[in-house]
């Protein structure tokens, strides 16, 4: 079990390994997901992510806890940068294992809808225009409601 | 006292991360009043509840919770992370 | 777009890595979906993963195109090892790209189910009281009905 | 001449991985009912075509499908990679 947030980037491959080197208990199955600054528009300068220190890590913990109780789970990580990143460079990840793979899957995802949704981080971007904060989507709040 | 937060643009459009309040108001319905009656900032930040989330002490809430032994107050934009 | 098969160990971080350094055009969202070698009764010595050369290869180009034809995808990565290997060595990987998070997801698990099914692979352990064909599972054949 | 190929049990219970063989049957039904023919071995392979999996030329196929112009039919158990 590991909650993460941190300012600075992160090796995506080095935490798959040391996620997948520190599973026992036959797990065969591990799923990553990782997620990646995108210039929509065009011309993002820089994203910056704003979280709220000590809930942050509540609420993931929290969506965890709540992962485990619907899946058989052997690991979980979530990894979430904050401040200020540029395009292409990876914001944050997320890794489960489980002895089969429709557990490992399915949690990954609904640690994904929960967090976009329910863990206080903010993103904002920044372009030569100027800087605005970005609009929550209705999707991710739909995504909720499959769970 | 309670210490109310404000996040991305209610912290930018009322202008500080953070401050304490001596209030009365028994519900965040009631304290969101009591904001919006203070200053213009106040009330451009508070004028759509829909567009805005509360927590209690750290944890996800509605505006119509009592604010009882409640010590932090945060309130901010629906949240993009991921 | 990889198809590789091989009789030796991967580095799964990284093929990650390198699978999301080649990344172009804001793929916003990285899947990977890593197998992993379990002994499941106890006293498994080792697997053997016995393939069909050429079709092997077929088949899995054939399974990435149905995924591209229905997922908007940036890349796919399908890694399959064949030979033998110990409990805890990782089998086999999957990784997609997408500009959402949903098509990486689906995308990843549609390979997987198609894979186990329809790739011409076959498992066999070996323990200290000898050697068997895993058999194939129901819930495998039945997973390719959801798509 | 067609070429059959045999994998996993099938490959361990015909006793070989590969053969070259004459034959003017029309459909993979009907080779599988010459292979059985041949001896015990072949007999116990294809004892229960439920069991088994055929492709014709490396793609997946049925046992009523044609054999007009295959080179290559390959007989093994469900696939169980992953």
């Amino acid at each position: 079990m590991a909650v993460r947030v941190q300012p600075g980037p992160f090796d995506m491959g080095e935490e798959a390994n040391a996620f997948a080197a520190a599973q026992t208990g036959g797990m065969g199955a591990i799923v990553t997901f990782t997620g990646v600054v995108r210039d929509v528009a065009g011309g993002l300068e820089a994203m910056e992510i704003e979280h709220y220190p000590g809930m942050t890590e509540r609420a993931l913990e929290r969506i965890e806890a709540q992962a485990r109780e619907r899946w058989a789970l052997g690991d979980v990580l979530i990894l979430h940068r904050h401040g200020r990143m540029r395009p292409d460079e990876m914001i944050m990840m997320v890794a489960t294992s489980a002895r089969h793979r429709g557990d490992a899957f399915e949690a990954a995802e609904f640690l994904m809808d929960y967090l976009k949704s329910r863990a206080p981080f903010w993103k904002k971007e920044h372009t030569a225009q100027g800087a605005g904060w970005v609009a929550a989507r209705d999707e991710d709040e739909d995504a909720l409601s499959r769970w | 006292m309670i210490d109310i937060l404000y996040f991305a643009w209610v912290r930018e459009r009322i202008g500080i991360p953070r401050e304490a309040v001596e209030t009365q108001a028994a519900t965040v319905a009631e304290l969101v009043g009591e904001l919006r009656a203070r200053e213009e900032r106040y009330a451009a930040a508070f004028s759509d509840l829909s567009a805005l989330r509360v927590a209690l002490d750290q944890d996800l809430a509605d505006f119509d919770a009592p604010l009882a032994g409640v010590r932090e107050v945060a309130f901010f934009p629906p949240m993009t992370g991921g």
